[in-house]
């Protein structure tokens, strides 16, 4: 971003590895943890590099104020937010345009995961929170969110699968961490697709790209995202080990959501007891 | 926000995009016609005023005079703001800044920004002490869809004619007396897409917006570089982004070769 | 206002012209131009002297939220705002209290000006914007949202008519530019009129004024706004040449009001299926 | 905003009005009679409560020491707000200011600043380093009607007896010590006036607002100059504001001279 | 607070007397006068050394909006406030989070003295405005409040008196003023009770107390409350003199609250047509 | 607010609590066991995270440099925050800080800063030019009852482990390296009580906050002194508060000494 011209600046056609040690492709340590917030629907935590962000979903809950219903789908309303102390320099405590844009598209590339006809009139709330960053904390947000979305047991076509993606030093790398952002030549990506359908449903780019070279960026990305994705998968399998209830109701569009919801409903139904909205 | 778009003309429009067809007869591929006029507001430091189709955007800019930010003492900055007031379509309300402001405001800026146009060091003043800030804010005066285009060309054409105003010794303005132009190293316009029944179009309308399932926008330069992408809802595959990148360079060509003879 | 001496100081009396050339009673070209918003219900954009500005009116339509319901009257609710660049120090985005005030007394100009007992429960939304300015942009925004509320076919008493008057370098004025506003004796008076009845809908005073001046002022403000109501009758009949509705409409208050309003419709035809409130 | 109006009391009102007599028993072209005390707020460079009818008003000055505006390096600044406190009525709110809030503190400011009974030059401190700020607010605390000439008149008093402090080396203020008064060129009050039923009365009620057509004030000052005006709802002819502005002047002077005789 | 250390600082161990003169549990002279602001359904104004409050009590009145009805009881809603001049330096105008919570702890306060559960669904709204202050402004508020709602005929259960309470130079004090609130060892707590019960119901605490010291400052607060007490019912009988009803009002809960209601009622007929809220 | 506590839970609360019992078994005088993980967020100077039964914060603290304050030229300052994140219970929203965030955050902030446990003239760099301020910030997670102990025990967590950073010579911090760590001379802790079916008890969760009738939070320190009390809504007799505090002690000091063994 900034743009200074440094001493020592890394070459990485000549490095032949990233200033983390990092291959080109190689994504930072990447783990995750799904039901980690008792009071919510669905909930994980996730880390990434230096990256630790958590997210809650509430709902579908009947969505408020009324005019903002929708008669044909559920409304995914995602709040993006970063505490005071998760970035070098204090954050303010009150939202930014940055989180406010961020928001915006966290919750359109979700919407298309969801299956959001089958909840008329409400809103599906979902919270992401920094905790920790190093770039590419929105990337990391999508992904947590899409876990904790399953885990909420709404039914999905997919779960979104995010990282970013770009160039840095010279070459194109995926997981680019912040020293790489602010590299002079730096290009970040947010990319973040559905694996089962490879549609794109988040993608966004700061920096300044060769038409070429964005070919090669897409399918760094898409091979990224599908080890995202595994990791992604076997967060829900090491929480619900004893049946595959989160992997069917994610990649079987066939399955009729009665059956999904009930069986995903059968553990927790203590805390259905205090939901509001049913359908 | 008051509803008033009719569910007739949406159902329509999706039909007639399924046979590779619009309500206004353009091509898929075909984006509206624009005009332009310059330097209207003579309070600002430049202004410009474009009509695309039925939308119209007007854009200015004033420089003003700040201290550097301590990270980059050697840096002025440049800031984009976007309203779409009231004042152009029924369903917009005066208030706070909305998201779809916020985000075609970012949108537009990431556009000029990361295109490295502008060289912030050029803005610099004295350093540590005082830099230039160009403030470029444009505003909606009629939607018709697609401010993103409307608000890039406008505010392209609002950075290519900015004075820079003279200073007397405490760096204070001299109010009408101007030292130099704004200098841009390439010329960064977005160019914005919408699938709908399954086609790729370019520069919807407002209907079309509404009618959508998915929305893109490029950056390109006039020397063949990507600045800025951004997909709104929606999703794409990658052959469609393919497609809206190889058809964004075209477009932005056309608009830009318009844009510089109006310029001259 | 600021009350600075300066070397060379105009004096009115004895110059016998203004500083731009004009005389004492003459007006800065003031031009204006109806249904420049297709968007709107009825719109205009005029420039007089450096001030250019936009009016737009939506409605009637229903008052949301319910509780500001007049079930006597519509409300004129105006909207005055400059963009940042429409003044010589950049204005900053989010309105301050002179762009709060001024909507006020607009609203209360315009609320006598209007048939407003015709469509209880509703709200007429004005809003007007300037785009560049130089001293009179109130008077500007108050006469071209005038015809923008003829121009949507609102049933009117009126037009109202404004102009500035007041006082600079000795002597009394009209039409005041900034270079008058900042004389040391400067007195502005914004001034707004029906011209069929006479009556005052506007009328605020900055600056220092004898009150045996006030008569003067007050005739050369009648004076300047019957050349103002012709403009504004010009522009609207420049665009329905063809009938002379809006005339009709303004000026002869036994036409029944339906009537009227048809009349007016046959030419927003296509703009009524997207309408929301209806009589 | 809860209404608790008697519509019974506005028509009363209006047929009173036509028959030139008020609720109160008040002629037209009465006043109410106001009682002022001074100085009950300690923390205050001056203070003054008025009762104006049962309208009760409390406006308080703080002096604070601040840097010039660029634009004016040798000259300080007052600066008027207002209050309408939810204390004062029931149909008022706490919350952000209102337009009624807003407009009655500029009515109030411009009637004062535009008189120029204040030399923002005697403000200043050290050209271009500090100036003086007099802050004056004033709070509605028992709303019945003409919070315009309350204030004006609470504002006034405490224009007239507020205290200047005493300074350090550092130009910061040293508590509870003071050098000096505020000086006032002239005495501009506010006096205003309603229609109803198309009879002009001066210093409404409440109810009386609520029950009018239009609203005028005009600020006068002690040397026959008018230094404010401002129309509120509704229209008036000519002569009718020709009226208005004589008996403002009338009306000034009486309650300028009470007010006087109370601060001595 | 500021813990400076100053040349000749009191020593109240020493000196037997404070800063002012008072013995070290004298309260500072305080004065109360109920039924002040004419527009109030209760009000009182009071002066507590340099402190000066008003307060005014409207309602009960349907709570707005709806969703902050509750069907068992009123919800008493103070509002604590400043005016920009009532501190030695302007206090802004916008509340702080100071103004917040005390709002919070005052409304907190007098919903134990009020017969809630006889108002359903209906919002009591204290206001309460600091003019000139000197410490303990927040007492001087809270004690104005309960003459204000017992002024506005509401059934309580009891009168809350409250008073700072603490330690300065040395000395267990009451009713600090703002010299000791600085005192290097100063100790504030707000304190107020219900006599008739002596329930505790505002406490807080600023400052570093011993336990065994806290004993003897509850002993000196419940004296110092007592005091309070004595004052406020003469200013409800300084208004009401030809009859108990205030009185009765307040100390007698076997009293059927019907007839209190009534009988406080023949005193504000007037005022009854303009109420909204009606049992 | 959205309102999903069932009525039948609460009831079973208060008629337990007159048994002297509690719905999770725990004895009345028996707090919740916690963990604590410490810092975990790189950017921050120091970061807690605390899980209190099923209440989860994290708290961190942020080093910045300013002025000091013109009254106090050669001291820092501390400034405690909370935030009630809408992911933490179903009943929170995102928004402008509610009363409830206030009160907590100013509860904590007092009993930090009345305990006097940070010297603020250590906290000053160069006097009448820079000094530290040490931001603390907690948020809730998962809110499960209690917040006020969970954040003081986070917060004081934070302040003990925080890092000053080392700056250049303009004062500006330079990232990565630090000069030392924060010194507290007393270690503050809130405990904090409600009354159920007037029975006191310590530590509530949620539900039984929803139940009670009356809270109570008290700060106390090791060496055996109170730095804060507050009372939430309701009412409590002299003896009731007299024994919560005594209670207080004895919590604090075992919370205390879990928080040390961690820390170490």
């Amino acid at each position: 971003m900034s743009g200074k011209v440094k001493e020592n600046m890394p070459d990485y056609k000549k490095d032949k590895k990233r200033v983390d040690g990092r291959k080109m492709d190689e994504l930072r340590p990447l783990s995750i943890k799904v039901g980690v917030i008792p009071n919510a629907d669905g909930s994980a935590y996730l880390e990434w590099g230096q990256n630790k962000v958590y997210a809650a979903v509430y709902g579908p809950r009947e969505a408020l104020p009324k005019h903002t219903q929708n008669p044909l789908k559920a409304n995914i309303k995602v709040t993006y937010r970063m505490t005071t102390f998760s970035v070098p320099e204090r954050k303010q405590p009150r939202p930014n345009r940055r989180d406010m844009e961020i928001s915006k598209v966290l919750g359109e590339a979700l919407d298309k995961a969801v299956f959001t006809e089958q909840f008329p009139n409400t809103e599906i709330s979902v919270f992401v929170e920094v905790i920790d960053s190093n770039a590419g904390s929105r990337v990391a947000c999508l992904t947590a969110a899409s876990c904790a979305l399953a885990d909420a047991g709404i039914p999905m076509k997919d779960m979104v699968a995010a990282t970013g993606v770009g160039k840095a030093f010279g070459e194109l790398v995926v997981d680019l961490d912040k020293a790489e952002e602010d590299a002079p030549d730096a290009v970040d990506i947010p990319f973040g697709i559905l694996p089962n359908t490879k549609e794109i449903v988040l993608l966004q780019m700061d920096g300044l790209l060769k038409k070429s070279e964005w070919a090669e960026i897409a399918k760094l990305g898409y091979a990224a995202c599908e080890k995202i994705y595994e990791i992604q998968k076997k967060a829900l399998t090491d929480k619900y080990q004893l049946s595959e209830v989160s992997q069917n109701q994610i990649v079987d569009k066939s399955t009729p959501k009665k059956v999904e919801k009930d069986s995903v409903k059968t553990k927790k139904e203590s805390k259905e007891k205090a939901k509001k909205v049913k359908k | 926000m008051r509803t008033t778009v009719l569910e007739y003309d949406l159902s329509k429009i999706v039909e007639l995009a399924r046979q590779g067809k619009r309500l206004d007869g353009r091509g898929l591929e075909e984006a509206r016609d624009f005009t332009l006029e310059l330097g209207m507001c003579k309070n600002a430091e430049s202004s410009a005023r474009i009509r695309l189709g039925e939308t119209e955007v007007i854009a200015g800019i004033k420089m003003g005079v700040d201290k550097p930010y301590p990270d980059n003492p050697d840096e002025g900055a440049i800031s984009c703001g976007a309203e779409l007031l009231a004042l152009a379509h029924s369903e917009y309300e005066a208030g706070p800044p909305s998201l779809d402001e916020i985000e075609v405001a970012r949108v537009v800026d990431r556009g000029i920004r990361e295109s490295k146009a502008i060289d912030f060091k050029k803005l610099c003043i004295t350093e540590g002490e005082a830099c230039w800030i160009a403030f470029m804010d444009f505003y909606a005066i009629n939607s018709s869809g697609n401010l993103f285009d409307a608000g890039s060309i406008a505010g392209l054409a609002a950075f290519l004619t900015a004075k820079i105003p003279k200073l007397d010794e405490n760096n204070k303005i001299i109010k009408n007396e101007y030292q130099g132009k704004l200098e841009l190293k390439r010329l960064p316009l977005l160019t914005t897409f919408v699938k709908i029944g399954g086609q790729i179009m370019v520069d919807p309308t407002y209907l079309e917006e509404k009618a959508s399932e998915a929305r893109f926008s490029v950056a390109t330069t006039d020397d063949g570089l990507m600045s800025a992408m951004q997909k709104g809802p929606g999703s794409f595959t990658l052959e469609e982004v393919n497609k809206m990148i190889d058809l964004g360079f075209k477009i932005a060509d056309e608009r830009r070769k318009k844009l510089l003879k109006e310029i001259k």
